[in-house]
């Protein structure tokens, strides 16, 4: 049981509607019923009474995405319940509904069409494509878009009203994997794998950009569907370019998939494989030969093993996803918007945005997001990407690096303490 | 030449039916046609194309639905349903051969044999191939690659390896030339005679039937008329 | 057969399910959610109709329907973003773009069976999917990031407006589907999906109304992406993958197939419960399985034929019901019967007298077959076979099972193609020359197993032997009655006079086929053969299974219809009392080859022919083709 | 060179699992006529099975596969006769989309079972690091589903060529109404062909699985290039459907290789149209007589 719903009211009025227009069309007879939901009193802002905040989300529960994506909105709700059970922030509980979009841009605008009119704001959830397919109607309504895992550049740069993400896109972390690669090792030659996960063709360019002003070379890429069964053939290209690097932009089972058809074929690169956060999920944990561990570098948007004072730590130990990157994200993230609407005044969906762009080095989640900051033009909030490796069953912090969206920042990466 | 020991039971009342109608669909193709077969005999049912002889065969078969105040086989009721009806020793030779063009000789008459539940294959065959010698050179060859006449003969001997009690041919004569035809002929009811297996025999060639049965019935119009096979203008009359 | 037969004159049931949609739509207080599902519904059944006049009017299948869909909105958004065109002419380029795409394919995989169908065009919608997330189209499409799409001007992009405007898209998609396959082309179609090589004997391009099925097909499913792309505002490669493919079949199956109305119920019920009612994806995504089998295999017709049903149920408890729409039949009926001079206007009927046969007077022989060979692999069916037939005469072809007869006729309507030897029709050669193109020099054959389809009522039959090839007449069709009035009234008249002329009883015209016995199954066909400047009509066994009244009867048919309109007459027959009764002359086949040749009585007295045919035993040892029969498998 | 050579090699390894599949396939279409689109994901299901032991029931995986492999073809049987045989004269495209019903109804329920977690590390039959010739690996794995589809081959081959099933089979699927005039069992050997149609899926899910890792959908981008392999082998052809899908695996991986991977599709999709256009009854299929 992981999501409770709301819908009862609206299986009514659709059930009565449907049935209606199947009498209608069946005899041409019949006449109008009553359907459809009436709102709520008056009340200053959507989503929002006396007594509840409505939340929701528009995630990938079903389909190939989904046992990298659901975490997420799963730990979220736990984190809810823990506050509600609590007794809600300032006595107002929060509601959350999460809808399945599969993945699928049409059904998540469909999902957020749903929600505009009834729910307070969107919690972010997986997925660029569905990301980059309600963000504009989302701004448009003024609709808060709260912490999305999002690589398309376009939704945050330049900075649309409402939305707001903590992680740094793809291709600046791919560019900060690279410039961590050529710190650690020396300059070398680079070939990058991805997946299309947002402006994935950016994330290779970037890739290169960095290789080439440090030094280095760029061999070739390759893009593999999200999904892909069998990375053997993309192994063999690479044994043949025999890079020294391998840079990659994955989903975390494609991660491991590939990472094994590089065992398998003996075509680990010379110096490392490194990736982006896309890769830190427990879904790459459980599937990958730990014949290459040492050898592969994520950039992380977390700390990791989580510091056990966190709440979210706490909540998730022991469960589905102890160790689950994901659902630490999601849980933290949770924590974040928990956060903003405590330090609100007046909730509506303004004062929360404001709130939130005023965040300068915030400390929302102690020992899993490094503190974040945003203001009006800028709607990344993390500053420091962590370098981690995969350690057995967890991954580990081994280095930290500033990120920054300008690209001739040079300040270098320090390991772990 | 022996009759092998298992060899059917010349005993029973053989095939009875009586009034039986079959359509297909709003078309109506047997009125209540009447036909009984003993033990041991051999009938042959002449008709024109159309006239609903395979009809015929097929509903014996159980493999068309039908009604009928009567369709017993010594005695018990004929079930809608190939296996039980071939268990009970009724055995069809379709229309056209139907051989298993790419198995072997042998190995189409083990479907006959598997279809037939024979215990004991050996006996079986040595039974028919000593009756049918023709057959044993082609044993090893793809039936599919067979001459028409050799085809008829395996489709007769793949037949008459279930051991049945009574055998049904279809249009023995299809396709096949004079001579083929006269020697099958000859061979089949020869065999069927030698084992005491009755013989249901349609076909559009009233001569060759009418040379070889016990009886002759004509189908017209849905129904079996008795024809008095001394008489060759009847005969040439079929088709008038 | 396919899922069922397709149900005829649909277009009344269909508007008022089309109908009801709207006014539902329009009168009910939806809430958001509820109205985009139902607008997002009701463009997929837009989708389902043309997926509707492929499987279920053609009998052919495809599984990429949402990759047409894809197309359609990719296309046209893509022009209206890019390139700043006009909505409406975007939407043209783009739908046009669709049916281009849709006819290359189509050109390969119509040739296909059922497994190839499918395989290719599964494996299509696969494509488009990894090709519109690609590089190579990323910078005009958007890649996996997909595409956001501008409102659209007037409508803007959801609420009322848009939805009244899909409605009337839906309603004049039904209006055009039903018009189109209550007419000639839509017949033609059923007869392509009953039976191809009929199909082709009557003078259908069959491969042609494939395509041209298809290409309907894919632009109905263009028009519905383009409706989808403005509801949605925003395209990604996701939505229109095999399972969204699967599901508007799924819509077809549970609507159901060949009705026009029935998918958009079958659209609304697939779309809303999943979509709507059950938001949970994993309960939705079962629950949506499970009703997709329980609709194979225990409601095959859909919901459709399940309303029909019921329809007919309260006819039988409520018999009121039943005189008022036995009213309406008739009243319809009225509507467009007897015109008696229709049939003389336009479509020829009594035209067809013999002093308008010149070439029975030139001495130009109907017939001139000459040393034909057939071959099956290496088994000769047919060789060295001459055969004239005088211009109206009537020939009788006679033989033993497996002589050669059916494929003689098979070869001379351009079914088989000889190996060797020469046909000439009416003194010209058909060498290489298509069925429908023989079919169209006058030539009609009937089949020994009646070839009607069966869910068309017997006037409909008849009249597909009228020009059934859409030649130019596709656009008509589509308007329906409005343009095509008066033609239908030629037809009816025509097919009337032919029903009239075979001794059908006017009370059995309006039943459909299947229902007919054997004997007016074959009148029927013969009928169809009478229509549309039949020359030549190549019977195959029309005696076959008839009792000896309903052969005297089909005889004396014959012998009227020959000496009223001269037709030449070729016709395989077993009874020779049949043929004595009807026939001119007389060619007997055997082991494929000509043994006999002349007047039927004198050729029957020959010993050798006695022999052949009836089996007499003779000492035949000098017959041609002694050897043992060498027919193959 | 050597990459191409390396490309063919592990090509070969997935045309054999292709091939596996489509046998079972052409298996059943030759009996029943239908299309069996649940095929994949029968595979899948097998596999879960099997790892359920593993995992849920603690069996060691050796003990688990077999049962996994009584379990699925038991599960085929029933599948044969809850929703292939009621309603049998519905026609061959009504049960085609049935068993793409099935098939959403399986994934459906595996993704509401174990979808949550998936994907799933699957635990190898075999360790070790394989052979290399010359610089072309062969990781155990791959060895291991070439033994076991010649294995696989041998045995199906001897069942046809020398047991009364087999040849009871290859008398159905050639001529179906004579076979059942003669009284073979029809009913009984199509529900066995279910059944040992789902045994083969389950062993090249249980054979996939360590390389793709588990999840629900695992098969499902396998099927295309499976059915494919059947249009080129000929459609009726059990040999041609081996060999159809090895040349649609070797073909795709050197595409891959030489291009993207966008390109092996496009040059299988290109396979598939070249072949229906060129040679539509595949390269071992026969023609189909044309019957009036």
């Amino acid at each position: 049981m992981r999501i409770a719903f709301n819908r009862s009211a609206k299986l009514a009025g659709a059930g009565a509607a449907v049935a209606l227009a199947l009498a209608l069309g069946a005899c041409s007879g019949g006449s109008p019923g009553a359907g459809g939901e009436t709102s709520g009193g008056a009340v200053a802002e959507v989503g929002v009474t006396a007594d509840t905040i409505r939340l929701a989300a528009s995630q990938t529960l079903s389909g190939p995405g989904a046992a990298s994506c659901a975490p997420s909105t799963d730990a979220a709700q736990l984190y809810f319940d823990k506050v509600n059970d609590e007794g809600g922030v300032d006595g107002r509980k929060i509601d959350f509904e999460v809808l399945d979009d599969g993945y699928d841009p049409q059904r998540a605008l469909a999902n957020v069409r749903g929600f505009i009119d009834s729910k307070f704001a969107m919690v972010g959830a997986c997925g660029s494509a569905t990301a980059a397919a309600i963000y504009r109607t989302l701004s448009d309504a003024g609709m808060p878009f709260l912490f999305p895992t999002n690589g398309v550049a376009e939704v945050v740069k330049p900075a649309s009203p409402g939305i707001l993400q903590l992680l740094p896109l793809y291709e600046d972390q791919t560019a900060s994997m690279v410039r961590y690669g050529f710190e650690e090792f020396g300059s070398g030659s680079i070939f990058v794998v991805v997946n299309p996960l947002g402006e994935y063709e950016s994330a290779i360019s970037r890739a290169r950009e960095v290789a080439e002003s440090g030094g280095g070379s760029f061999v070739d890429s390759a893009v593999a569907q999200l999904g892909t069964t069998d990375y053997t053939p993309i192994a063999l290209q690479i044994k043949e370019a025999d890079p020294d690097f391998v840079v990659m932009s994955m989903g975390g089972s494609d991660s491991a998939k590939f990472v094994n058809a590089l065992v398998d074929q003996n075509a680990l690169p010379r110096s490392a494989v490194l990736g982006t956060s896309a890769s830190v999920a427990g879904s790459f944990l459980s599937s990958y030969n730990t014949a290459a561990s040492d050898k592969v570098y994520f950039g992380s948007a977390i700390q990791l093993p989580p510091s056990a004072e966190n709440e979210c730590t706490q909540l998730l130990a022991g469960g589905d996803f102890a160790n689950d990157p994901i659902a630490l994200i999601g849980c933290a993230s949770a924590q974040a918007i928990v956060e903003a609407i405590r330090q609100t005044p007046e909730l509506t969906r303004a004062n929360l945005l404001a709130t939130i762009e005023s965040w300068d080095e915030e400390d929302i989640s102690p020992g899993i997001f490094a503190p974040v900051s945003f203001s009006a033009t800028d709607h990344i909030g993390l500053k420091t990407l962590y370098v981690v490796q995969p350690q057995g069953t967890e991954f580990g912090v081994i280095a930290e690096c500033p990120y920054s969206e300008d690209e001739n920042a040079d300040a270098s990466c320090t390991p772990a303490g | 030449m022996t009759i092998a020991q298992d060899g059917p039971a010349t005993t029973g009342r053989g095939l009875e039916i009586e009034n039986l109608v079959v359509g297909y669909g709003k078309a109506i193709v047997l009125h209540g046609l009447s036909l009984r077969v003993a033990p041991g005999e051999i009938v042959g049912v002449a008709g024109p194309n159309g006239a609903g002889k395979s009809t015929l065969l097929k509903v014996i078969s159980g493999l068309l639905p039908r009604t009928a105040d009567r369709m017993t086989f010594d005695g018990v009721p004929l079930k809608r349903d190939p296996v039980a009806v071939v268990g009970r020793g009724v055995v069809h030779v379709p229309e056209g051969r139907r051989m298993f063009a790419n198995l072997t000789v042998e190995e189409n008459l083990k479907v006959g044999a598997i279809g037939g539940r024979v215990r004991d294959y050996r006996a079986a065959r040595e039974r028919v191939l000593a009756l049918l010698p023709t057959i044993v050179p082609m044993l090893g060859r793809k039936a599919g690659l067979l001459s028409g006449g050799q085809q008829q003969q395996v489709a007769v001997a793949r037949g008459l390896i279930a051991n049945p009690s009574l055998l049904m041919v279809d249009e023995l004569s299809l396709g096949l030339s004079p001579s083929a035809v006269a020697s099958i002929s000859a061979s089949t009811v020869a065999t069927c005679r030698e084992l005491g297996t009755g013989l249901l025999w349609v076909d559009q060639n009233i001569t060759i039937l009418a040379k070889h049965c016990d009886r002759l019935v004509l189908l017209r119009d849905g129904v079996a008329e008795p024809v008095d096979m001394s008489d060759r203008d009847a005969l040439g009359s079929v088709y008038f | 057969m396919i899922i069922g037969d397709a149900k005829n004159r649909t277009l009344v049931p269909s508007l008022v399910i089309a109908g009801g949609v709207t006014v539902a739509g329009l009168a009910l207080p939806l809430d958001t959610s509820l109205e985009y599902t139902l607008t997002a519904a009701i463009v997929w059944a837009i989708a389902a109709i043309g997926l509707d006049v492929l499987v279920g009017f053609t009998g052919q299948v495809s599984f990429g329907q949402a990759a047409f869909v894809a197309i359609g909105a990719y296309a046209t958004s893509a022009l209206r973003i890019h390139l700043g065109l006009p909505t409406p002419i975007a939407v043209i380029l783009g739908v046009g773009a669709t049916g281009a795409i849709a006819l290359l394919l189509g050109s390969v995989v119509v040739r296909y069976r059922i497994f190839g169908i499918a395989t290719a065009t599964l494996f299509f919608g696969y494509l488009v999917v990894t090709a519109l997330m690609g590089d190579v189209l990323r910078p005009v499409f958007g890649g996996a990031n997909g595409l956001a799409v501008p409102e659209f001007e007037l409508v803007g992009s959801h609420g009322k407006p848009y939805l009244i405007l899909v409605c009337a898209v839906l309603i004049v998609v039904v209006y055009l589907t039903c018009s189109l396959m209550d007419s000639q082309t839509g017949r033609a179609l059923r007869l392509v999906k009953s039976n191809e090589a009929v199909a082709a004997a009557v003078g259908i391009r069959v491969s042609r109304m494939k395509m041209l099925s298809f290409v309907y097909c894919c632009i109905l499913a263009a028009i519905a992406g383009v409706l989808y792309s403005g509801i949605v505002g925003y395209l990604g490669p996701e939505g229109f993958g095999i399972k969204q493919s699967v599901n508007i079949f799924a819509m077809l199956v549970v609507g159901g197939a060949g009705t026009v109305g029935g998918p958009i119920l079958g659209a609304l019920l697939v779309t809303i419960l999943p979509g709507y009612l059950l938001r949970d994806g994993h309960i939705s995504a079962i629950v949506f399985a499970a009703v997709l089998l329980l609709f194979l295999i225990l409601l095959p017709e859909g919901i459709y034929g399940l309303g029909q049903r019921v329809g007919q149920w309260l006819v039988r408890v409520f018999p009121p019901l039943g005189r008022l729409s036995r009213r309406r039949a008739r009243a319809a009926a009225r509507s467009v019967r007897h015109d008696p001079d229709a049939a003389t206007g336009t479509v020829g009927g009594a035209s067809r007298a013999v002093d308008e046969r010149p070439e029975a007077e030139a001495g130009i022989p109907a017939l001139e077959i000459d040393g034909l060979e057939v071959k099956f692999g290496d088994f000769i069916a047919l060789s060295d076979v001459d055969v004239r037939i005088r211009a109206g005469s009537v020939h009788a072809i006679i033989g033993p099972n497996g002589a050669g007869k059916t494929t003689l006729l098979n070869a001379v309507s351009g079914l088989y193609v000889p190996s060797r030897g020469d046909i000439r029709v009416f003194g010209a050669s058909t060498r290489g020359v298509a069925p429908h193109r023989i079919r169209q020099r006058g030539v009609v054959r009937t089949f020994q197993t009646p070839a009607i389809v069966p869910d068309l009522d017997v006037l409909d039959n008849v009249k597909l032997g009228l020009d059934a090839d859409e030649k130019g007449s596709f656009w008509a069709d589509l308007l329906g009655r409005v343009a095509t009035r008066r033609r239908e009234r030629a037809l009816e008249a025509e097919a009337q006079w032919a029903l009239d002329a075979v001794g059908i009883d006017e009370s059995r015209r309006s039943l459909l086929a299947k229902n007919l016995d054997l004997s007016e199954q074959k009148r029927v066909e013969i009928a169809r053969g009478l229509v549309g400047h039949a020359r030549l009509l190549l019977l195959d066994e029309p005696t076959a299974g008839l009792s000896v009244k309903q052969m005297e009867s089909l005889g004396a048919t014959l012998k009227d219809v020959h000496a009223r309109f001269g037709l030449t007459i070729m016709v395989i027959s077993h009874h020779i009392g049949f043929i004595l009764d009807i026939a001119d002359e007389m060619t007997v086949l055997d082991y494929g080859r000509v043994i006999g040749n002349g007047e039927p009585a004198e050729v029957l007295a020959r010993p050798l022919i006695a022999a052949t045919f009836m089996g007499v035993e003779a000492e035949a040892a000098d017959a041609p083709g002694a050897t043992v029969g060498t027919e193959g498998a | 060179m050597g990459l191409y050579i390396s490309a063919a090699i592990s090509g070969i390894a997935v045309g054999l699992l292709y091939g596996m599949i489509g046998f079972a396939i052409v298996m059943l279409y030759k009996s029943t006529g239908v299309a069996n689109f649940a095929q994949g994901t029968l595979a899948t299901l097998g596999a879960f099975v099997a790892w359920a032991l593993v995992t849920d029931a603690g069996l060691p995986l050796l003990a688990a596969i077999p049962i996994a492999l009584i379990a699925s073809g038991m599960f085929g049987v029933i599948v044969y006769f809850v929703v292939i045989r009621p309603r049998a004269s519905a026609g061959n495209l009504n049960i085609t989309v049935r068993t793409l019903g099935l098939s959403l109804l399986l994934l459906a329920v595996m993704e509401w079972r174990w979808g949550a977690l998936a994907p799933y590390r699957y635990p190898t039959i075999v360790q070790g690091d394989g052979i290399q010739i010359a610089s072309v690996v062969l990781p155990a794995q791959t060895l291991l589903i070439a033994g076991v589809a010649a294995v696989i081959m041998v045995l199906l081959w001897a069942l046809f060529r020398y047991t009364r099933a087999g040849l009871s089979f290859r008398a159905l699927a050639e001529q179906p109404d004579t076979a059942r005039l003669l009284g073979l069992r029809a009913t009984r050997l199509s529900a066995a062909t279910w059944g040992l149609s789902a045994i083969l899926g389950t062993i090249v899910g249980v054979l996939l699985a360590p390389s793709a890792f588990l999840a629900p959908s695992m098969m499902e981008s396998y099927l295309l290039f499976t059915f494919t392999g059947i249009v080129l082998g000929g459609l009726t052809s059990l040999p041609g459907a081996l060999l159809g899908s090895v040349i649609v695996g070797i073909v795709s991986n050197v595409a891959i290789v030489a291009f993207s991977l966008e390109a092996g599709v496009l040059v299988v999709f290109a396979i598939l149209l070249i072949v229906m256009a060129v040679r539509p009854q595949g390269l071992l299929g026969k023609q189909e007589a044309v019957r009036l």
